[in-house]
């Protein structure tokens, strides 16, 4: 992770940087810094050639650099953002003090148009920030601070920002605040109240810091761009709309991180989306689902509370047999938990988190481009089975960022809809009759001679009447269990490249990476055999898994939850898989992996 | 299932089939329909001398008029004895679960103009657990009939007291009498800005059709109260505006641009007395010029909701009819039409560019 | 199961009798009747002398007798009530055709006071059901059907309801009317209107047939009653408040079957209950965990989809370590399913059904009476371990009913809240500060100096303060689980008398009946050797369970889902638990137990 | 925590804390309470210039004219930057989830009438998830006092539209600007049958402390609209109502029993027109008489309604202050004595006749 500071000679940033370095290092990571100002001592303010940046590179493994491309890019005015965007890595992240985008420092900084305006900063992360009012009115009414010293604290106020995106303690560079200012008490407390407002700020607007950590594959040729999981998500969808020619109708609640997915999705009209904030999250799964009758491609996505409410939803749409997506963008929990921080522990929830025996099937992405596909599967799982679909990702795929081969969309395969346009048994239609995948037709309103209701009581299989009959229920019940177990998920692919592993790392969801990257260092430098493997279909199970379970002699499992998918393989499999548990709300990393693989075959 | 079988029990008591009005509006060139062609093959199942018998069929008997084929009808209901409606019309329908109708009507609605929606409610499903879905459905004005059925108890799960029941009720759940204060519904639908609110009463065969036509008519979302009753639970909580002898005295019919009178011979009537404030008058004494002309078009919905709190319960005389109908978009309407257009025309191409948006590099 | 049908003479019983018996076999059950009609030809109306009956005892088991004592009597007035009520098991049902009981016919009768005013009727289930006006108002309209002929009817609409109680196929009696008076189409028409009209009367007002099968065991001396689960709960309830001291707030939204112990719980204001009936599911478990913060006994139940509403909120509950006992009484699903029909498929989701890590205890009662007890068990557990509990009973055990050997309440030990009464650390008071059990201080509004605001965010450990920071959660996350883990319950007991059984037959909640039933069965006529046990405990489990299933060889699970519980035993053990799955809408019988045992235990 | 430390960045341009006006009612013996009495020592979050610091300095400042210990006191507040409120109050308190707050404070208030429980949510709490809770809590009469922050925008989840944000607002989630009508969370109120309705502005610290007076001393549920600035996603929203120079002219003060005048001068003045509506009019046109005197104790709610509805949204004239305050009896009250009672004398006597209730026999 590199991040940059960069703003006038007067602003602070070597101040701000070094502060920061500090409290990086405390936290135990390793890091490399680059201190990068001015030639001249003090260079017109607002101009190109005044502006100073500070560099920190840091990692959980050992860094050798201080970065190429820095990922987050703080610039305080326009000069700033003039003479740093070109290296920000594509797709990166930038925090801009609005306040200094004045018309007269962007002439001074060389812009011809605003940069917020035009087009120079698409393809990044923008968080638009008036830091110098916010620290203005943060230190309002400390005694002896003028609103023109108060301004001068706003370094602090990025230090506080970027400090609560990584998680930074406060207390070192609070206590160290009031160490430095000892004997001005006003500069202190105004330094103070910059640094918390900025900190407070990244807590209130939930602002997520982007850290993503996979050592890159030789990149095979082809054209790339950067994205992160939120817009490939929303690109899957979009191309998933297309591809049935269904149109993608998406309702939502906002809810961190989900609500980037409405923000992303409600700028795409022109590509046939049709996005809905509802009143709730119960009001949005129900608005997808009503219009999956309809006849469209229905798809809701929210975070971890929002799945809770709209568990009794799913299960009519498990009822009713219609094809509905729902994405639930895992946080750390349980309740409100830490909104902007990772987990991935509504697996169980997904699987089994409704009343009565309503099952379906469970798809996660592996990486941010993953998204895409996932999504898309998704999609397909849900139109061609009829069934609703929950796809899991979580807060760290959806924020980080990867380069993405970008696919030839024309060989995407289509998703055909297939619905009902007839009679299906002599003159009659029957709502629920099914095809050899067990799926019922899916006959749309407007549709004549198709005319039928379906709800939430036990249905007459085939006819699809209300019916009470016991052996029906029994039936049906199993039925629904049968139709998802037939869902085809092609099987478990194992990377074992020596061939004579003992130890297999078995993955799902935004592991992927940490484990990819672990292996291949173990093998590379400590030349330790290990074998790797990636759930992507987490309900049904691909048809090998136990095979492949049960030919490693163990089998460790990380998740950012206690335990969960262990719990899916011990009962499923009765194999003694091994956990690597984390649930602090950060992303498993690449040495968590390394340290478990080495504990486990070290000796 | 599809068909035109009508293998419903019939003919309770609430007049034969083929008496009701026939509509001059305009019918598709087709052959014209009838209320068989909206009446499912499912035998309907509600207590025998249960008010949503007669509301079914003036439901049924209505729909030709509209001039849509039933195919392109869609029912859609929540949980209660009310729920079952949508069993018995022979359109497409969802029965969803307790108290999210208008949500999935919702979704029916704004991706598909090209159907007429409905809701069919209970005082419980709709205004109890429901009660948020229907607020924000009536402000945003989705285009929706919404048919409320209200028996001021919950039927299904056997009397428990609803959200309507006046104070006090003994019900199953309220042993010592419920101490909750009810909602007036149409008021509650006023508050919550909605374009079209009505009320009538489940046995009034004509003056439903009048309303549902009126409902069908608007654009944008529609909400009729009906007065349904509960011969089971709570029979007679509508007599004074329902059993023959008492309506006559008790029904204000509100209608557009007339005056409000009501009484056997339109002897009563509402004025606005001193201080503002509408009141009951007798027409010989308050004289015919000092009756209110009713006024469901004016923009400002007060008028309305004064109307609703002439009678805080239906006891006395309490007005039915078309309390407010004004115009204001149509919620998702634009939308869908331009989308369906677009939709059309969309394919590889599109999603290639929307891929290659932003900044892209190769490699090879 | 036995049925008693009674009626006037001239009201039609033999034959609505012996066509419900036809009804009957025709499913299997085995059967004897009992047609028992007046000596006299034709004895005045609406005397005792008048009486006709039929009895019919059905079940799945051989049938030596028509039945001691009714379980169900049918009562067309009440002569029918008061020559037949003496024979009705106590705490039997009793279903009256409400129209019958006129002045005239109880003076007829020999009543003295109307028996549905005064206390005859106590202690049974009573439906009243104007069954006269019903079908004459469901016959209206038929050509040449006078509305006395139709009145006459009214045995058909007795019989309709009660085929739709006991689940009989409608197919056959409608054939049997149409070709029985296919020579007279308006009588004809009348029957099977009033038929129809019975049997969705019962649908409609989700009446529920009350089926329980245990062989007895010999009663130990002491006083008795007969309960049923809805009334044994609601005692349970009104006990742990009582004991507590806390008083009992009680807040549920209605939902078939749950709603019954709202309507129970509701008359006992003068036993310090308040209920309130809320807007909705999600309401109801707000106001109940507001009145546990409040320093209450706050309960809520549901059955299935009230569940999934609820789930958002017990999350929140977990997070505030409060009190909470949530009762569901489960029901078959998935979704609306079948409101008045039994199933077990709620485990799941009871343990998984939230968003994050959100452990929570989980009890099941296993018998009527044992509800009671349970209910005991969760509000200690509760109220000590300071977190929700849910507790799965369901639609069988709520209504069905057994004698009940009443406890000594004295001998019921008090369940002590431990209010917080003072600062816990030197002068400052922490509400996340824990005792050895880790269960924290319950501190109520009104305490002086104990102010303190809990909620869902993250909380630092100790001070409870909003915490972001990565160590914490993990260790708050570690320690909800720790916490769970820690709540004793009783070891796993054994029923093993030969001490050389190789079968273990394993159960959960209203199996428990089945089970025993048939181990003391194959015991006793097969001199089959099986073991038998039953988990009251969810979660956590009993710590010896892994122990004795892995002390025989097979292990035999019915359960009424999909096999729920193996699920978790397989995870957890690792054992090779079979399952027996059930998911019918019926319990589980003891014949199908028996058939389970003897297919493991016969070659 | 418990403590008086009062660690928040304090003094942010609202006035300084010690000028609030002292009340005159009736306070304990024991030592008078102040504002520090009920600041907690927990660093106050909100953005830098946020309406929410002058809220939560009136109500601190407000709160010692209760007379009630904060140990009595319980906040009970949703999810959302309103929602943090509970955190800078040094009494109970329970931060819930979303929308859910009614109904947490329903239980607290229901079981303990002894305690003041007051609800503070958002536009986007209280009336997008949360709109059926809060119009059960008012038509229920719930003794809380529940303030609505609305600043017409979700500010926690980063600036998407709310049910109060006018048609057409471009937000992160309306691109293309929202199509839906909002919500007048004072008429909506009203249409839930609330006994007290109220309105008021953050930085006006006198009027709030009016409001929060009259809201306090109301018997029941008492609901008050916080018009609330959100400046760094929704900023002057309502500057009409708010900034200096424009407040003067547009605050229309509704006071019980006084002529409704507002303007610098109150040269302008509320009237009933021709045809019975309400009018904004110019004092000296109209004359004096003309005037609508307000009457807030009116049971029949139609005035307030209308009121509500003279300003549709908050840009020119607008109604502030008490629209509605009446009796009718608080929910649970009476039972929660009973009860309190009862249980004192409950053991396992009345245990063992419970029990023993109905029909029992004995085996020797
Ligand atoms: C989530 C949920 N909660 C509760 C129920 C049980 N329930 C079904 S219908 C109903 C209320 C019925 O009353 P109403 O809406 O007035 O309809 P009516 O039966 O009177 O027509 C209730 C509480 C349910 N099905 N689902
Ligand atoms: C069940 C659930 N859905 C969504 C959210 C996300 N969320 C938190 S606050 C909020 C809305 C905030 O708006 P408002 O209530 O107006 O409060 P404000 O922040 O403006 O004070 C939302 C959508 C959540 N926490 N829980
Ligand atoms: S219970 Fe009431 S509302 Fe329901 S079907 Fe029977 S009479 Fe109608
Ligand atoms: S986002 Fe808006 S409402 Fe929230 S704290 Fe900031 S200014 Fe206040
Ligand atoms: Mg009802
Ligand atoms: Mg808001």
């Amino acid at each position: 992770m590199v991040v940059r500071f960069a703003g006038d000679s007067g602003d602070g940033m070597q101040l701000t940087g070094s502060r920061f370095t500090d409290a990086t290092a405390m936290v135990g990571n390793d890091l490399a810094t680059l201190p990068d100002f001015p030639a001249e001592i003090r260079a017109p303010a607002g101009t190109p050639h005044g502006v100073s940046a500070f560099q920190i590179h840091f990692a959980s493994r050992d860094i050798l650099t201080p970065g190429d491309h820095p990922n987050v890019l703080v610039a305080m005015n326009p000069a700033a953002l003039i003479t740093n965007l070109g290296t920000v890595e594509k797709g990166g992240t930038v925090i801009l003090n609005e306040d200094g985008f004045t018309q007269h420092n962007l002439r001074k900084a060389g812009y011809d148009s605003d940069p917020l305006e035009d087009d120079t900063l698409d393809g990044y992360q923008v968080f638009r920030v008036p830091m110098t009012t916010m620290t203005v009115r943060a230190t309002e009414g400390i005694e002896g601070v003028t609103s023109r010293d108060a301004a001068r604290s706003k370094n602090l106020f990025a230090l506080g920002l970027v400090s609560f995106m990584y998680g930074r303690p406060t207390e070192p560079s609070i206590a160290w605040i009031e160490k430095k200012f000892d004997d001005r008490p006003a500069v202190r407390d105004a330094n103070l109240a910059a640094f918390r407002a900025g900190y407070n700020f990244g807590e209130t607007a939930e602002l997520i810091a982007v850290t993503y950590e996979v050592e890159p594959a030789p990149a095979p040729p082809g054209t790339y761009r950067n994205v992160n999981g939120t817009q490939a998500l929303a690109f899957g969808l979009i191309a998933a709309g297309i591809k049935s020619g269904l149109g993608l109708f998406y309702a939502s609640y906002p809810i961190t991180p989900a609500s980037e997915v409405l923000h992303a999705l409600s700028r795409y009209r022109r590509l046939g989306v049709r996005t809905i904030q509802a009143e709730d999250e119960i009001a949005a799964v129900n608005m997808a689902l009503g219009a999956a009758f309809a006849g469209q491609l229905g798809v809701t996505a929210t975070s971890g509370p929002g799945m809770d409410l709209k568990s009794e939803t799913i299960g009519l749409a498990v009822a009713m047999e219609l094809p509905l997506v729902v994405i639930d963008v895992q946080r750390a929990g349980p309740s409100t938990g830490m909104p902007t921080k990772t987990e991935a522990a509504d697996l169980l929830a997904a699987l089994y988190g409704r009343h009565g025996e309503s099952p379906l099937p469970v798809v996660a992405p592996s990486t941010p481009s993953d998204c895409f596909h996932a999504a898309i599967e998704a999609a397909r799982i849900a139109v061609h089975h009829r069934t609703p679909v929950i796809l899991l990702s979580d807060t760290f795929l959806a924020n980080s960022s990867e380069p993405w081969l970008l696919p030839d969309v024309s060989t995407l395969p289509d998703i055909d809809p297939g619905f009902a346009t007839g009679p299906n048994q002599d003159d009659a239609f029957l709502p629920y009759l099914r095809d050899d995948s067990l799926a019922r037709p899916w006959a749309v309103p407007g549709t004549p001679g198709l005319r039928h209701r379906i709800g939430g009581l036990e249905k007459e299989d085939g006819t699809g009447n209300i019916s009470y009959q016991p052996e029906n229920h029994d039936h049906m019940t199993r039925l629904r269990a049968e139709r998802i177990a037939r869902v085809e998920v092609p099987a478990l692919e194992v990377d074992d490249p020596e061939g004579d592993a003992q130890l297999l790392v078995l993955g799902w969801g935004s592991s992927y990476g940490a484990i990819q990257g672990a292996a291949r260092r173990v093998r590379r430098e400590q030349g330790v055999s290990v074998a790797t493997a990636h759930l992507r279909h987490l309900n049904p199970l691909p048809a090998n898994v136990g095979e492949v379970l049960r030919s490693y002699e163990r089998v460790l499992v990380p998740e950012m939850n206690m335990g969960q998918l262990v719990r899916i393989l011990r009962a499923e499999y009765l194999v003694d898989c091994e956990s690597f548990t984390k649930v602090d709300g950060l992303p498993i990393f690449t040495r968590d992996v390394i340290a478990e693989i080495l504990a486990r075959v070290g000796e | 299932m599809s068909g035109n079988g009508n293998g419903h029990v019939d003919g309770l008591g609430f007049g034969q089939p083929g008496e009701e009005a026939v509509s001059e509006t305009a019918v598709p060139a087709v052959a014209p329909l009838t209320k068989a062609d909206f009446s499912s093959d499912q035998e309907t199942r509600w207590c025998p001398g249960c008010g949503d018998y007669a509301i079914l069929a003036s439901v049924q008997s209505f729909m030709p008029e509209l001039g849509i084929p039933p195919d392109r009808i869609v029912f859609v209901t929540g949980i209660g004895c009310a729920g079952r409606f949508v069993y018995y019309m022979d359109t497409y329908g969802m029965h969803g679960i307790h108290g999210r109708a208008p949500a999935l009507a919702t979704g029916v609605a704004t991706s598909r103009p090209d159907l007429s929606v409905w809701v069919v409610s209970g005082d419980g499903d709709a205004l109890s657990i429901g009660g948020n879905h229907l607020i924000h459905a009536l402000r945003r004005n989705v285009p929706l009939k919404i048919l409320l059925f209200n028996n001021q108890i919950y039927g299904l799960t056997k009397g428990q007291y609803s959200p309507t029941s006046e104070e006090g009720k003994v019900t199953k759940s309220t042993p010592f009498g419920s101490q909750d204060h009810p909602f007036n519904p149409v008021s509650l639908a006023l508050g919550a800005e909605a374009t079209f609110v009505a009320r009538t009463v489940d046995t009034d065969k004509a003056h439903m059709a009048e309303t549902l036509r009126a409902a069908a008519a608007h654009r944008g979302a529609a909400f009729v109260e009906i007065y349904q009753n509960c011969n089971v639970f709570n029979d007679g909580a509508f007599d004074a505006v329902r059993a023959k002898g008492r309506r006559e005295l008790n029904q204000i019919r509100l209608e557009h641009g007339k005056q409000v009178r009501f009484g056997p011979e339109g002897e009563r009537g509402v004025a606005r007395g001193e201080g503002g404030r509408l009141e009951l008058v007798d027409v010989a004494e308050a004289g015919e010029d000092a009756l209110l002309v009713h006024d469901a078009h004016r923009l400002e919905p007060s008028l309305a909701f004064e109307l609703s709190h002439l009678a805080a319960r239906p006891t006395g005389p309490t007005p039915i009819g078309v309390f407010r109908d004004v115009q204001r978009p149509v919620y998702g309407e634009e939308l869908a039409l331009e989308l369906e257009e677009t939709r059309a025309s969309l394919g590889t191409e599109e999603l290639d560019r929307l891929l290659h948006s932003g900044e892209t590099w190769t490699v090879s």
